[in-house]
């Protein structure tokens, strides 16, 4: 098979209708806003998982902040019946994800599982994929970071320390799911069990809020809380198709 | 100037030109050396502590990820669609004023890709890398992203980086040749590399001409596909503001805009410095001139039909780009463009204006830096205010940024200095076509004709 | 080749000679730095490199006591998460709870005992054995007199609180305190006093339908906010059919409030008022039918909603639809807690609350308020809490030079106490400080001896989490990681003190582990006649990190006598003249930072202030309104003076606040603790009055007034945020309608789902 | 007046000359050190000999190696484990004994990595030995070795063509062995 063959197949391979229906998994996460307190527990539950960079304080103020997912606020109204409403933000893994068009080195891709692939070893920086992404959850390493020690020693071995001048984004905790996968075969199952699997901030969240799981297997709790009449995805009209749903939040004044 | 009374003869041309080459005065040399340690101290010193430190040490953050080096890397771009498309459309069209200027206009056209080039490794967070950009073989099985416009970029400017060095090479030949016998010492043999052993038969001047007329055909297409190209990295994201039909034409127009203004700065230099007052006309002043207004009228219109679209979608995305654009943190710089490319060149409709050279020169600097900020707008209005208003934040250059912008000038003069002293920076032949056939004493009307 | 002359050949070889050094040394900048690969000498076992190994253990970073399993990988820990098996957190965790890894591995620990060496507060210290530390602490110990020790601890329960009582028994003091300064005494008093229970009952927030919350942040601070949130996300989603509605009456929106689907500003200190006007309500409509309701209505009788209305600025028909809503809803919920717990009148205020819970009945009922057993060890540890009125005795007793010794532990009354108390005076009449914590926090800076103190992710220990949940629950926190310093654990540290000083006969126990094992083998033996195998159970409960026992209270409602009649609230007393000192100062625990404990915390330091965005820093949360009104922008540095200090903060328009509050976190403002935490932002604790609540001895932390002025100067707060308006983008949506019912199909625009046949 | 540019050429000879022995050297140098110092072949705190054990004696990688068949990392055997079979076994010898000065301080032996893959790379040996794949296929023939050496070029395109071969399911997804 010649380097030209091989890149051919992979052009139709990409090209062929139906490329999402061929996924092996179709990982989702449901986020219900009536649930969510914006606690910030899911933050520094990421932070822990995936050797995010202290960030300090001089580059924070420059806007450089380091969150897989962070919470995002929104006011309405005003005194007395100010209304604060939260919701998290997180990469959306889009199936047709705008960000993974402009890389020009594939460094970012959608991979069986219906990931947004982010490889961090690929990046060479042209921080393209963060200007085309709706939902800015793309974070580029302005530089090197580095932990006092010992704080280095709780890094965790499964996930890389990003160098500077490379792109990061959240992974569904895909170091998370590999493992599962690995037990899987252990056991000589051929799928992962629903609820085997948790991202840290799904894990962590003390209301529950976050649901996640394998929306091709119509059992689990992910497909269940999808079809919740109040799911949405936000910036639908873009059609980015997010792996992220939320569920509205119930509000009598809203209408 | 009485100068111009003066009937040219064809030795005055040689002797001009190649006095240009040869005799240099303490003048250069010091200008030389200024920009030489202009270009170290401001863009490779800065360029150096950012590879070492990281991007950080520019001003960019979280969503407005892209800066000046881009808007640098457009700028440079655009300048470059001056010459060589310019002389290309000239040439076609066979119109006589060009000859003079188009020399130097193409070695523009080179000297900014290169510099335009330059700011991409700025620009990138791991330069050192930059090859994975190039579609090779390798044993990690990977290639290039072919769906991106970045990737289109990389090609794009390869192939006219290419093509137009090509053809200003191709362009000069004969004038090596030229110079080449009116040359002595290493001059006279490097003279000899670059001319290719030149005799001046007819059918290398039938082919030459041939070959020629050929480039500047297959060129033509390719500038403006450049820019549009340049155009899709913005246009094909969905950031409001950006994604926008109109930018391909909006990014060519506005490109060979500040070529064109870029050329009347050069020829102005060109004419003063190196004493090319024969050559460089007030003609040349004058069409350039006109060019200039169409093009500015151009430019004005797709920068109102932009802000139409922006208020006729309708979508608070879009709107609130608009309002920000206009009134926003970046409004003064957003006059201050409309003032120096939309209104200012309104003057151009005198004549008196077109002919008269210091203003023409003022004029021009005005337009490229109002294009320069034009570019650096597309850049920082849009991204600071994406979709998720809880991300929206200013940019601001960091000193880094802004040397570095210097120095990327420097860097051009620099370039451009060496030009004048290798290459006749007014083509010779080219020039005699243009002028009369001299009376002689002696020698018969058939043979004096080509 | 053949002309090649002398100097021609040199040429040649330099070049030779310059690329071939090049090309080496190029090969050489390349190459791969060497690593190493070193195995144990002798492998601990269940240890494999590559494998996570996880252990179950408590969270010692607030109160509450929730449950961890940590992941530790080549003996190092690497996550904590909540341990799933643990009824208070139920596998979840808070983002203080996740920090607790930056406790463990903090750059800023004390990594060995030291001596003072320079004057108290310099900072200076040298370091020595722990043989030497101990025998100079004895030796001070021997030489003070019974009652001139005092032991300052922070509040810890289970079988370290038995040894603390059992050590301080032996040294003949009584002197043994905790002390936290989040600590509800007020609520454990108004209980005590409606209900004659010693106890905090268990809100069960879960399965109510109504929750009515004075001032009660409970999903970020009061009592136990990993189990309240995870009430609260049940109650609202958890079950199909209803959906819980919770309402906040509070004078500034905390995010227990942002939760709420109301949100009700009222005056600060005049929630009892509104307790009562809605009990009053509540009466007046006959919704309460019990037996004594004529009392009931009789000393309710003066409480009618206008003049509560009047009272505390909440409208009339307010308070009779929250009444209506209140009786209406099967279960209904009160709780009062934050603010409203924090005033001179708060054990009042909390009665009254506790009367709105008996009126509508759920007392003892799910959904409702549901008594604890005692816990089965360290029950008599709520006697031991300090409350502000205890300290100030302490403190005098110090000034009067009655204290010879006074050790503290982890607790750091010089940054929790008001400048006004003059804690940090009185320390300096103490001839010997010894201290525990691991952190050179502001009262270990005035420290004689310094014994630091394992992270509770090194030590041994155990907990019973109060207020419980219904039955009793315990949780033995063991060692997840070797120790990373020359530090002891804090049992190890007092059973070797008391080795020193020959209390061997009273307190045989050599290490904390034996100690905690002999405990809970009593526990294990308790009603079992035959003794079991106890090294199964207890493999068993480190295994599960956790240990239960289904012995739930009766519903047995006692009010205590004349409760009914004494039922009033007096007016909330404010230190300072409404003149000189316009706005009320309402300080609040930190999400992040809680009592300042975070406050070196990085993560806690760079995790975004939910309300504000804001990272690093304190600052001053107004009404929007009343900044204009006084001229005040964003970022504007101002004074903060009440009668008893100032301090500095930028100001923050706060859109949900009252016009006449101002609003500072608690946290920041260290002047010790480490790199991330000193230096930076402002203590509101310093400045607030030393006003007490009577009924409970309780610091009323709401009850100062304090006056704004600029400085002229600007310091905008860091903040993670932009714009926080949606204009319009629909990125939060809200529905209206109620929970929406499963099976619905949603309005999404193809998600392609492919269904796996079985 | 030649036009021709031959002698033109003549007269850059010398400097070309200069330049092409210069390229020529760097090309020399580079593989010289690649040649002459790999630091593939590290001199490790005991002369352990693999061909001794695994090659004379037989013992099959796993028995020492026993990590490999369980974890992401194959790991190397405590001191302990050595010390399992060399309290009696060639007791006498230089550097067994140098093994037991290690065992009486109870000091870890920090050996050398010979195979070491970078940071980003999640590579789990549990996988590939549970897929049967011969330890020797990326170790080389270890057996053969008196001290280890790098044999096989421990590189991407190494996986790469392997997975392809055996058709390993989404073996050339990135994130299959990136992290």
């Amino acid at each position: 098979m010649s380097i030209w063959d091989r890149f051919a197949s992979g052009w139709r391979e990409f090209r062929k209708d139906g490329y999402y229906e061929e996924f092996d998994y179709a990982w989702t996460m449901t986020i219900d806003l009536d649930r969510c307190t914006g606690c910030g527990a899911c933050v520094t539950a990421c932070q822990a998982e995936n050797n995010i960079p202290i960030v300090g304080e001089e580059q924070l103020e420059r806007g450089r902040e380091m969150q897989w997912i962070r919470i995002e606020r929104y006011w309405e109204g005003e005194y007395p019946n100010a209304k604060l409403k939260f919701i998290p933000m997180l990469c959306q893994q889009c199936d047709a994800a705008p960000c993974e068009t402009v890389c020009p080195v594939t460094a970012t891709y959608h991979n069986q599982d219906g990931l947004n692939v982010q490889v961090y070893n690929r990046c060479i920086g042209t921080r393209s994929c963060a200007v085309y992404c709706p939902y800015t959850v793309r974070y580029f390493n302005y530089n090197d970071h580095h932990w006092d020690a010992p704080l280095e020693q709780q890094l965790n071995p499964d996930v890389t320390v990003r160098e500077k001048g490379v792109m990061e984004k959240c992974t569904f905790c895909v170091q998370r799911i590999r493992q599962a996968k690995d037990h899987a075969k252990d056991d000589g199952r051929r799928r992962v069990r629903d609820g085997e699997v948790q991202p840290a901030c799904v894990q962590t969240c003390p209301s529950e809020a976050l649901v996640f799981g394998d929306r091709k297997d119509a059992s689990s709790r992910v497909s269940k809380s999808m079809s919740d009449a109040r799911a949405y995805r936000v910036l639908d009209e873009l059609n980015t198709q997010p792996s992220v749903v939320y569920l509205k939040k119930v509000d009598a004044d809203a209408d | 100037m009485q100068t111009e009374e003066r009937q040219l003869q064809f030795t005055d041309i040689h002797n001009d030109v190649v006095r240009s080459l040869v005799v240099t005065g303490r003048k250069y040399y010091i200008t030389l050396g200024c920009a030489i340690v202009l270009m170290l101290a401001c863009f490779f010193f800065p360029w150096f502590y950012q590879l070492y430190y990281g991007i950080g040490a520019a001003g960019m953050n979280s969503p407005t990820v892209w800066g000046t080096y881009l808007a640098s890397f457009i700028f440079w771009i655009g300048l470059s669609h001056s010459g060589t498309l310019l002389s290309c459309v000239l040439h076609i069209t066979n119109s006589q004023w060009r000859k003079a200027m188009y020399r130097s206009a193409e070695a523009m056209t080179l000297f900014s890709l290169m510099v335009a080039a330059m700011m991409v490794m700025v620009h990138l967070g791991r330069p050192w890398f930059i090859h994975w950009a190039v579609p090779y073989p390798n044993q990690m099985g990977l290639w290039p992203n072919f769906r991106s416009p970045l990737l289109f970029d990389v090609m794009a400017i390869t192939t006219y980086l290419t093509g137009s060095s090509i053809f200003i090479y191709m362009g000069s030949i004969p004038d090596f040749a030229a110079v080449r016998d009116r040359t002595a010492g290493w001059r006279h043999h490097m003279y000899v590399l670059l001319s290719l052993g030149w005799r001046g038969t007819d059918t290398e001047w039938h082919r030459l001409g041939w070959a020629y007329t050929f480039l500047a055909v297959l060129i033509i297409p390719l500038a403006v596909s450049v820019h549009s190209i340049v155009s899709w990295d913005f246009a094909m994201s969905i950031v409001p503001g950006l994604h926008q039909t109109i930018f391909a034409p909006y990014f060519v127009v506005g490109a060979i805009y500040s070529g064109t203004a870029g050329i009347v700065t050069v020829m102005f230099v060109l004419r003063k410095y190196m004493n090319f007052e024969q050559y460089i006309t007030k003609l040349h002043f004058d069409n350039l001139g006109k060019l200039l207004l169409v093009l500015s009228l151009l430019w004005s219109y797709i920068n109102i039909l932009e802000l139409f679209t922006g208020w006729y979608s309708g979508t608070s995305t879009e709107y609130e780009q608009l309002k920000y654009k206009l009134f926003g943190f970046y409004a003064p710089l957003y006059w201050e463009m409309i003032l120096f490319c939309g209104v200012a060149p309104l003057l151009l409709i005198s004549n008196k204006f077109r002919t008269s050279f210091v203003p023409m020169l003022l004029l021009s600097i005005a337009i490229n830096i109002g294009m320069y900020t034009e570019r650096f707008l597309i850049i920082a209005t849009t991204l600071s205010r994406q979709y998720l208003p809880e991300s929206w934040r200013v940019y601001v250059p960091s000193l880094v940024e802004l040397s570095i912008i210097v120095g990327s000038v420097a860097m051009f003069v620099t370039l451009f200095l060496l030009f004048v002293k290798i290459f006749p920076s007014v083509s010779i032949y080219e020039v005699k076509e243009t002028m009369k056939i001299p009376k002689r004493k002696g020698i018969p009307e058939w043979q004096a004709t080509h | 080749m053949a002309n090649v002359d002398r100097r021609e050949f040199l040429k040649l070889v330099g070049a030779g000679g310059v690329g071939a050094g090049a090309g080496f040394m190029l090969a050489e900048s390349i190459k791969h730095p060497v690593e190493y690969l070193i195995p144990y000498p002798v492998p601990p076992e269940e240890f494999s490199p590559g494998i996570a190994t996880w252990y179950n253990s408590v969270c010692g970073m607030c109160p509450a006591g929730c449950g961890i399993s940590v992941r530790t990988r080549e003996g190092r820990a690497k996550k904590i998460e909540g341990n799933p098996l643990h009824p208070v957190n139920q596998g979840r965790l808070c983002a203080l709870g996740q920090a607790g890894l930056q406790v463990l591995y903090n750059p800023d620990r004390l990594t060995g005992p030291m001596i003072q060496s320079g004057q108290r507060g310099d900072d200076k210290f040298v370091k020595i054995t722990w043989e030497d530390g101990l025998s100079r602490t004895a030796e001070r110990l021997a030489a003070a007199r019974r009652d001139g020790i005092s032991f300052l601890s922070q509040g810890v329960r289970g079988h370290l609180a038995e040894l603390f009582e059992l050590f301080m028994g032996e040294l003949g003091s009584d002197r043994l305190l905790h002390y936290d300064f989040g600590h509800p005494h007020a609520l454990y008093a108004a209980n005590r006093k409606f209900f004659g229970e010693h106890q905090l009952p268990y809100y069960d927030i879960r399965n109510t339908r109504y929750l009515l919350s004075f001032g009660a942040d409970y999903l970020t601070n009061w009592l136990s906010p990993v189990h309240h949130a995870l009430g609260f996300g049940h109650s609202r989603q958890g079950n199909d059919g209803h959906r819980g509605r919770f309402v906040q009456i509070e004078p500034k929106m905390s995010i227990s409030g942002a939760a709420a689907d109301e949100w009700i500003p009222a005056r600060p200190g005049t929630e009892g008022f509104l307790a009562l006007g809605i009990a009053h309500h509540i009466v007046a409509d006959g919704r309460y039918d019990g037996d004594d309701a004529g009392k009931w209505r009789a000393s309710l009788a003066d409480w009618s909603s206008d003049r509560v209305a009047g009272l505390s600025g909440v409208s009339e028909e307010t308070i009779s639809r929250l009444a209506r809503e209140f009786a209406h809803a099967e279960p209904a919920l009160a709780i009062a807690g934050g603010a409203a717990a924090n005033h001179t009148n708060a054990v009042d205020t909390l009665v009254a609350v506790n009367a709105l819970n008996y009126l509508v009945g759920n007392i003892g009922k799910a959904g409702g308020v549901v008594f604890n057993p005692d816990p089965v060890t360290g029950g008599s540890v709520i006697d031991r809490q300090a409350n502000y009125r205890t300290m100030q005795n302490l403190i005098e007793n110090a000034r009067d030079g009655n204290i010879d010794v006074l050790i503290v532990n982890n607790t750091n009354p010089a940054f929790t106490l008001p400048r006004a108390s003059g804690f940090r005076e009185a320390l300096a009449a103490i001839p010997t400080i010894v201290s525990l914590s691991s952190f050179m926090d502001e009262t270990t800076l005035m420290a004689d001896v310094l014994l630091p103190s394992h992270t509770y992710l090194e030590a041994w220990g155990d907990d019973m989490p109060q207020p419980g949940v219904g039955f009793p629950v315990g949780a033995i926190s063991q060692p997840v990681v070797a120790p990373l310093y020359n530090s002891r654990s804090t049992g190890d540290i007092i059973l070797g003190l008391a080795g020193k000083l020959g209390f061997n006969e009273a307190i045989p126990w050599t290490s904390m582990e034996d100690f905690l094992k002999d405990g809970w083998r009593q526990i294990y033996e308790r009603g079992r006649p035959e003794s079991g195998d106890f090294d199964a159970f207890w493999r068993d409960v480190l295994v599960s990190g956790v240990w239960g026992e289904n012995a739930r209270r009766d519903d047995s409602v006692v009010i205590a006598p004349g409760v009914i009649e004494g039922l009033a609230v007096s007016a909330p007393q404010f230190s300072g003249e409404r003149g000189d000192y316009p706005f009320i100062l309402h300080s609040y625990l930190s999400t992040a930072m809680y009592d300042g404990r975070g406050a070196n915390l990085p993560w806690m330091q760079e995790l975004p202030d939910p309300m504000t965005s804001i990272v690093y820093g304190t600052w001053v949360e107004m009404n929007p309104v009343t900044a204009k009104d006084m001229g005040f922008r964003d970022g504007d540095l101002v004074t903060v003076t009440s009668r008893f200090g100032s301090i500095e903060a930028p100001v923050v328009t706060f859109p949900a606040i009252m016009p006449d509050v101002v609003a500072i976190p608690i946290g920041q403002g260290h002047n010790a603790l480490g790199r991330y935490a000193r230096n930076r932002g402002a203590n509101p604790i310093e400045i607030l009055a030393p006003e007490t609540d009577s009924a409970s001895g309780n610091l009323a932390t709401s009850a100062t007034r304090v006056a704004l002025a600029a400085t002229g100067r600007r310091a905008a707060p860091v903040k993670t945020g932009g714009e926080s308006r949606q204009l319009g983008r629909g990125i939060v949506q809200s529905t209206g309608g109620r929970s929406g019912s499963p099976g619905h199909s949603a309005k999404l625009n193809s998600i392609p789902i492919v269904v796996e046949s079985a | 007046m030649g036009v021709s540019i031959v002698p033109a050429l003549k007269v850059l000879k010398p400097a070309a000359r200069i330049v092409v022995v210069a390229i020529v050297g760097i090309v020399v140098g580079y593989f010289a050190n690649a040649a002459f110092f790999p630091g593939t072949q590290p001199a490790q705190p005991i002369a352990f000999s693999h061909r001794i054990h695994a090659g004379d004696n037989e013992i099959p990688c796993l028995y020492c190696h026993v990590q490999a068949r369980r974890s992401i990392s194959a790991g190397v055997p405590s001191v302990n484990k050595c010390m399992g079979c060399h309290r009696e076994v060639a007791a006498d010898r230089p550097q067994v004994r140098l093994l037991a000065n290690y065992w009486e301080n109870r000091e870890p032996i920090s050996w050398i990595k010979v195979h070491d893959l970078p940071d980003f790379v999640h590579f789990t040996h549990k996988r590939h030995v549970a897929a049967g794949i011969e330890c020797q296929t990326c170790h080389g023939p270890v057996e053969t070795m008196e001290v280890v050496s790098r044999e096989a070029p421990v590189k991407m395109g190494l996986c790469l063509d392997c997975h392809r071969k055996n058709e390993v399911q989404h073996g050339t997804d990135c994130w299959t062995c990136h992290k």
